[in-house]
């Protein structure tokens, strides 16, 4: 059997068993079982795919298999993983590693919670491995879906309305996806051979630019709504702050990345014409997601908010990364993903287990939580540290890459923009610290969190594990950013052939 | 010259009873206009020649479906009851659609030419009748006249089935009530 | 038999009826008088086709049998409202369509 | 490998000892971390010894030029084509010349913070940060190009943020930690966009290209402008801006003197020996660039340095906070480094600047560190910062009086004591290359004397002051780093800096400037004459003087209300007019008008629900009509 069946395979059967489990504590040692040889996977997956390329195999996608589905449209059950799939594979993987030791103590419907957990999992490994574009999208809904039930059901404070809101601005996005794929497909070959939704065999047929013109933006903002592009982003403070911890773990984690992914394997890779001629657009978009996310989190006083606005800010970076389209950038947006995934599902992991404990989110209302939690509030401060970019630590590797490859496009604007967008750093050290401040230090505000425990041994798991895989991208980025690199190759050479006809405005 | 004056007065009558129908507010004699409605259409079927369907519209429409709405009528609401009608507005409106609708239907029948056929004629005769219904060639209805049966059987059951389900629940009731009996 | 009446007149006389069904239909709250209508309405339909029958295509009798099924029709349709029509009178002791809105949801 | 492989243990140990104490330090004692911690920077301290004899003395060969050597470099990331992040270890004057001084301080804070920050809450905390703080910064000097050094600079700028913010529970040591951090951040992002600028243009970050005669960025020079500018200043002048931020020059100085919120060895090592000349050594690193294709830039440097000096000479007169005092005056000595370097010229005598400003580099971290520790000392056995509180210590306090004297004759530059060469060689500099700033710099040199005194005078003489319990002398691991310190003060004057730190690597011919150095020592005896009768034999009032400076005065004491401008240009600009807005714009119109959609489709739902009334004639109404309607339409208007 192909590997990369098997990780869409393994929550199938976790799904299963947790169906059959009878308590709570045989669901969640399930769950955990099940996602842990998902974790080993990808390790492995990581280690034999690199094996490949050492070995010398140069083809574009590796472990490929291919089944035909629903002929008459040509649909094939198309999988196989390059770099940058293997990346993401890798970073689901410790993020929902991560998110069921996270929810260890819902209690709550525990066994519907946990299945409509992991189906959203099997949802995100299928889209990133998924090569047929159709089959990419069904992974896609089957991802979104049972987010509206998590929000929904598991939620806190106005959960039905954020559950909705989300739901709804991304079946939004979808919609405008499904244009903008249907589009693809009846361009995807030349006159007179069969249509295919195959990615790889659709980029060696150009789409014709004036179709480019009219599907790239339905494509682009359909993926770019799933990636907190301003201003579709409004979802992401209010779902974020109603879904449960490990939702919004795996949201911001996982699903937002779908966006970036989406945007650049789909929107640019296949339109890269259109992709240079309205770059600047969306730049500006982006740009403005940048440094606005930043500064609206300044302002905010909910935990969650807050991360929800960072989020926006550090996801905007990954879509302006992508929109810069040289090979640097790219690797940067690559890293970056990967890097906010993990941070920032440490983050709310993090802000889920304080919650717990003290019943607010609201930061004024608390204080000084370094002295009665030590161990969570250490945590807190490395991954705040990595999200404001400290080297050694993984935001930093993916910032500078994005940076410094977005600074070499040879167009003025766009170094200006980078430099706009490069101020962030600063926003974004304010709004961090602000919460460190205000959060751990000083003294205590109130008595009864003198009482209050630190960390449990699965939630010390569940973080340690995100911190490791932050703090091993932050010291030792060269095989990822070379795994990453290797894979890019051939899409920069695609679009360095596209014609560029951006003019200038400078 | 005298057929001429036999259609004025059937429609006359039809006309004139039709609008009585769905003006009347006593429910019975709704009823009985009907009738006379089914029966002069009845006589245009004469009129044109088409025995055996006049004597069906008689029986079945006539016979049939009418003395059943009599007898439904009787059922459910006193004979010197009388029906509501409709307000104002939607009475207004509707007339203005029908009107409307009409006179429409009429502009557009009377601009269009009808051309005949010019083969030679069948006689509507029980005999034809009886052929072409059971035979399932050119012209055989065999199969319109199975599924009709069918119908006919499914609808009876089905009216059956229906009118009855409220007592086969009340019969049920006593014994719940007391289970111990 | 018929002299020398126009097809037209036949047409005419079954669109007034048929309009008059209709005008019926949308105005009587009482459910057999709706019924009734489409009585009306289906009894205009069965002149049409006899007229078109008897004047355009003497030479088979589609027409006829046409309106032979619908009569037939129309009695099982008669006989099932009619059946619900006492169903709904047992439930809500009234046969008035305003009061009979329960079902839509 | 070569001879020098051993110099990759000079940052790895900090490294490894601040992973064993950080990740284990909760397991065992206190003190032990603090031995841990001080024995792995005794060994730093031998092997950087070990560097800096073989470099400059056993494997030179005398009469030719030192040279870079790159010791080490591996490939971290891989970018362009280009551009490569490496980290490495690169040995030249200045940053074998910065090994000494770091690992010095820095195991002098060590064992003196074994005294002074003994039965404190967080021990092994603070030695640990103490040694990522090692760490970072011997990376930093020890960069063989320039992001390297950019990342270094940040994990400096971290463990500052964590140093300063050590005691967390206290309000003020936390939001000045924050302070620090995010003033340093905005400088580092023009360090980053300088950092771009040049990499884009230049297609290396490698010091040794980039400085080299042939340096890319030659090709350059006669590029696009910007305000007058060419792109390559501005480069450059970005990049010292992010030095600026470290070293705290103005305007970017406001965060140094809150930093002393820290413990006062932090003081002594980050905000006065270290860390806050890494700008300067930036300077000093890329000082051949700067001085081949954007002198504009250092004139920049020259000025910016030279109203620093004199800015935080002021302050530092009217402040009572003695680790206060003591911050102005490294701003302050600071802004000389700075204004040496921007006066100088590159190559032979020419380069004096460059050498005299890496000598005060040098002694400035020998007698501040001394001085931080003295105060440290003080504040150990008086409980207090204010000097108004204290007096007459000298009775007390005989080991600290006498190393704090050293100090204060030090810095006011009274020979033979180490800060009247570097600081003399300075003068001479400025007074080569700009008389203006020459006058500035005289004029600080004495107020700089009277300040120290002022300082002096105060704490060891004066009023008898009553304690609530005696004062008493600091025990020996405390003293003992003083009486090192005090050494290094005193003699590091002596050394041959013109024969090893030079900006070409070749010696050159520097003597004393008696027309200078005569009346620098005027100057500061005179301040000291001044301190003297103002707070020892009081026949100048000092209540009158301020009473009769009025405004100025005031001024002075609030520091310029430089805090207040940025409290002004945080709270109000920023929060009150760019983020409130931001949150509200979202909430309201982005959000409002996603839920505007969504309210306006709810609406129209419920009107469409009349449609579906279950009325049974309703819907025959509108079918009929629209049966009726659309024929009229299909037959009669199309």
């Amino acid at each position: 059997m192909n590997i990369l069946t098997l990780f869409v395979l393994i929550p199938v059967v976790t799904m299963l068993a947790i169906g059959f489990s009878k308590s709570m504590k045989s669901i969640r040692v399930v769950a955990a079982i099940g996602m842990g040889i998902q974790l080993i996977l990808a390790a492995f997956l990581v280690y034999a795919y690199l094996t490949e390329r050492a070995a010398g195999n140069t083809a574009e996608m590796l472990f490929t298999y291919d089944a035909l589905w629903f002929p008459s449209l040509n649909i094939h059950y198309s999988i196989g993983v390059d770099g940058i799939s293997v990346a993401m594979i890798a970073l689901t993987a410790v993020v929902v590693f991560a998110g069921i030791f996270a929810s260890w103590e819902v209690e709550y419907l525990s066994k519907e919670f946990f299945i409509s957990l992991i189906l959203l999992a099997s949802g995100v490994f299928g889209f990133f491995i998924s090569i047929d574009l159709f089959t990419m999208l069904l992974f896609y809904e089957l991802a979104v879906i049972p987010m509206y039930l998590l929000i929904g059901i598991w939620g806190s404070g106005p959960k039905e309305y954020s559950a909705m809101k989300l739901t709804l601005m991304l079946m939004g996005g979808s919609a405008l996806l499904m244009v903008g794929l249907l589009g693809i497909y009846f361009y995807s070959a030349p006159d007179g051979t069969p249509l295919t939704w195959n990615l790889l065999e659709i980029s060696k047929n150009t789409i014709p630019i004036e179709m480019q013109r009219f599907l790239f933006p339905f494509t682009f903002i359909g993926f770019g709504i799933l990636g907190a592009l301003f201003p579709f982003h409004t979802w992401s403070p209010d779902g974020h702050a109603s879904a449960p911890t490990a939702v919004s773990m795996l949201h911001a984690g996982v699903l937002m990345k779908l966006g970036g992914y989406g945007a650049f394997r789909v929107a640019i890779f296949l339109m890269p014409d259109a992709a240079q001629e309205q770059a600047w657009i969306f730049l500006l978009l982006t740009g403005t997601s940048v440094v606005y996310g930043a500064f609206g989190a300044i302002f905010q006083k909910d935990l969650k908010y807050i991360n929800a606005y960072s989020s926006v800010s550090h996801c905007g970076l990954v879509l302006f990364a992508i929109l810069m389209m040289n090979q640097t950038a790219l690797n940067g947006a690559v890293i970056q993903m990967i890097s906010h995934g993990l941070m920032t599902a440490l983050f709310f992991a993090l802000i889920g287990m304080i919650y717990g404990r003290t019943h607010t989110r609201l930061i004024n209302e608390m204080g000084g939580l370094m002295k009665v939690m030590p161990f969570l509030s250490v945590v807190y401060v490395i991954a705040g540290l990595a999200s404001l970019g400290l080297p050694g630590l993984s935001g930093f590797v993916a910032e500078m890459t994005i940076f410094i490859g977005s600074f070499q496009h040879t167009d003025s604007f766009h170094r200006m923009l980078t430099i706009i967008a490069a101020a962030s750093i600063v926003i974004t050290a304010v709004y961090i610290l602000r919460v460190v401040a205000t959060l751990l230090y000083g003294p205590i505000r109130n008595d009864h969190y003198n009482h209050l425990t630190d960390a449990r041994w699965f939630e010390k798991l569940s973080t340690v594990t995100l911190l490791v895989c932050i703090a091993a991208i932050g010291i030792a980025p060269l095989w990822l950013s070379d795994m990453i690199n290797f894979s890019l190759a051939p899409i920069v050479t695609k679009l360095s052939m596209a014609t560029s006809s951006f003019v200038s405005i400078f | 010259m005298d057929s001429n004056i036999l259609f004025f007065l059937l429609a006359g009558t039809i006309l004139l009873f039709s609008v009585l129908t769905v003006t009347t507010r006593r429910i019975l004699r709704a009823a009985v206009y009907l009738l006379f409605v089914l029966v002069s259409t009845a006589g245009l079927y004469f009129m044109l020649n088409y025995n055996f369907l006049a004597a069906v519209q008689l029986t079945v429409y006539a016979g049939g479906i009418v003395v059943l709405m009599i007898f439904s009528i009787l059922l459910t609401s006193h004979i010197s009851e009388k029906a509501k009608l409709a307000g104002m507005k939607q009475s207004l409106l509707s007339a203005l659609t029908v009107v409307a609708g009409a006179i429409l239907t009429i502009i557009l029948l009377m601009n269009h030419q009808f051309t005949a056929s010019s083969e030679p004629a069948v006689s509507p005769d029980v005999q034809n009748i009886g052929r072409h219904l059971v035979s399932y060639g050119e012209n055989g209805y065999a199969l319109p006249f199975e599924v009709i049966s069918i119908l006919l059987l499914a609808a009876m059951i089905g009216s059956i089935i229906v009118a009855r389900k409220e007592s086969l629940a009340a019969n049920v009731k006593p014994t719940d009530e007391n289970p111990e009996k | 038999m018929t002299g020398n009446i126009p097809l037209e007149y036949f047409l005419i006389l079954s669109t007034i009826m048929f309009f008059t069904g209709i005008f019926g239909f949308l105005t009587r709250r009482n459910l057999i008088t709706m019924l009734m209508s489409i009585e009306l309405i289906l009894n205009s339909v069965n002149i049409n086709f006899v007229a078109f029958n008897h004047f355009l295509y003497p030479n088979n009798l589609q027409g006829h049998f046409f309106t032979l099924i619908i009569i037939a029709v129309a009695a099982a349709e008669a006989a099932v409202a009619i059946a619900i029509i006492i169903n709904i009178y047992r439930n809500f002791k009234s046969i008035e369509v305003d009061k009979v809105n329960q079902m839509k949801y | 490998m070569n001879a020098y492989s051993y110099t990759l243990l000079i940052p790895l140990i900090p490294l490894f000892v601040f992973l064993l104490i950080g990740l284990t330090g909760h397991k065992y004692k206190p003190s032990i971390s603090g031995l841990i911690g001080t024995a792995g920077l005794l060994v730093v301290t031998v092997l950087s010894y070990m560097t800096a004899i073989s470099y400059f003395w056993t494997d030179h060969i005398a009469g030719t030029a030192y040279t870079s050597l790159k010791v080490f470099e591996i490939d971290w990331l891989h970018l362009t084509e280009f551009l490569t992040i490496n980290l490495g270890i690169l040995l030249d004057p200045i940053s074998v010349m910065m090994l000494v001084v770091i690992s010095t301080v820095s195991f002098m804070v060590h064992i003196y913070s074994l005294g002074y920050m003994k039965g404190e809450k967080g021990f092994a905390r603070f030695y640990a940060f103490l040694s990522l703080f090692s760490f970072s910064m011997l990376g930093l000097v020890l960069a063989t190009n320039i992001f390297q050094m950019y990342i270094f600079w940040e994990l400096v700028g971290v463990s500052s943020y964590l140093l300063i913010g050590f005691y967390y529970t206290k309000p003020s040591a936390v939001s000045a930690s924050k302070k620090a951090f995010i003033v340093t951040r905005f400088a580092d992002l023009g360090f980053l966009i300088g950092i771009l600028m040049l990499s884009f243009m230049t297609n290396t970050f490698d010091f040794q290209t980039l400085v080299s005669s042939d340096s890319p960025a030659l090709s350059h020079m006669g590029g696009a402008t910007f305000l007058g500018l060419s792109t390559l200043t501005w480069a450059l002048t970005l990049v010292f801006i992010g030095g600026a931020g470290k070293s705290a020059m103005f305007p970017l100085h406001i965060w140094l003197p809150d930093a002393m919120e820290g413990p006062t060895p932090v003081s002594a090592l980050i905000h006065a020996a270290t860390m806050v000349v890494a700008g300067v050594y930036l300077v000093a690193r890329l000082f051949p660039l700067y001085s081949m294709v954007a002198p504009d830039a250092l004139v920049i440097v020259a000025w910016v340095g030279g109203i620093s000096s004199l800015f935080a000479a002021i302050i530092a007169c009217t402040q009572y906070d003695i680790k206060r005092v003591l911050a102005y005056s490294t701003m302050s000595q600071i802004g000389y480094m700075m204004l040496a370097l921007g006066v100088s010229g590159y190559g032979g005598h020419d380069g004096l600047g460059f050498m005299a400003s890496n000598w005060h580099l040098f002694t400035h971290a020998m007698f501040k560190a001394l001085l931080f520790l003295g105060a440290g000392a003080i504040i150990h056995s008086v409980h207090s910062n204010d000097m108004r509180e204290m007096g007459n210590l000298r009775k007390y306090l005989p080991i600290t009086h006498l190393t704090f004297l050293i100090g204060c004759l030090t810095i006011a530059g009274i020979p033979p004591l180490s800060g009247f060469f570097s600081k003399d060689e300075i003068l001479a500099a400025a007074l080569h290359a700009n008389p203006a700033l020459f006058a500035i710099e005289y004029l600080v040199a004495g107020i700089t004397a009277f300040y120290m005194f002022r300082l002096y005078f105060n704490v060891f003489w004066g009023k008898s002051t009553h304690y609530h319990h005696t004062p008493h002398e600091s025990p020996l691991v405390m003293t003992i780093p003083l009486m090192v310190l005090a050494f290094g003060a005193v003699f590091s004057g002596f050394l041959p800096f013109n024969e090893l730190v030079t900006s070409d690597g070749l010696p050159f011919e520097a003597h004393i400037n008696y027309s200078v150095a005569i009346p620098s020592v005027l100057i500061a005896a005179f301040g000291i004459l001044v301190a003297y009768m103002m707070y020892r034999k009081e026949s100048l009032v000092p209540e009158k003087i301020a009473t009769s400076l009025g405004a100025f005065y005031r001024g002075a004491y609030h520091k310029f209300y430089m805090d207040e401008l940025y409290l002004f240009v945080t709270h109000k600009i920023i929060f009150r007019y760019i983020s409130q807005p931001v949150a509200w714009f979202d909430r309201n119109i982005v959000d409002g008008t996603m839920n505007l959609i969504g309210y306006s489709i709810e609406k129209a739902s419920y009107m469409i629900k009349g449609f579906q009334s279950g009325r049974v004639q309703q819907y025959g109404y509108v079918f009929v009509t629209g049966a009726v309607a659309l024929v009229i339409i299909f037959v009669f208007i199309w």
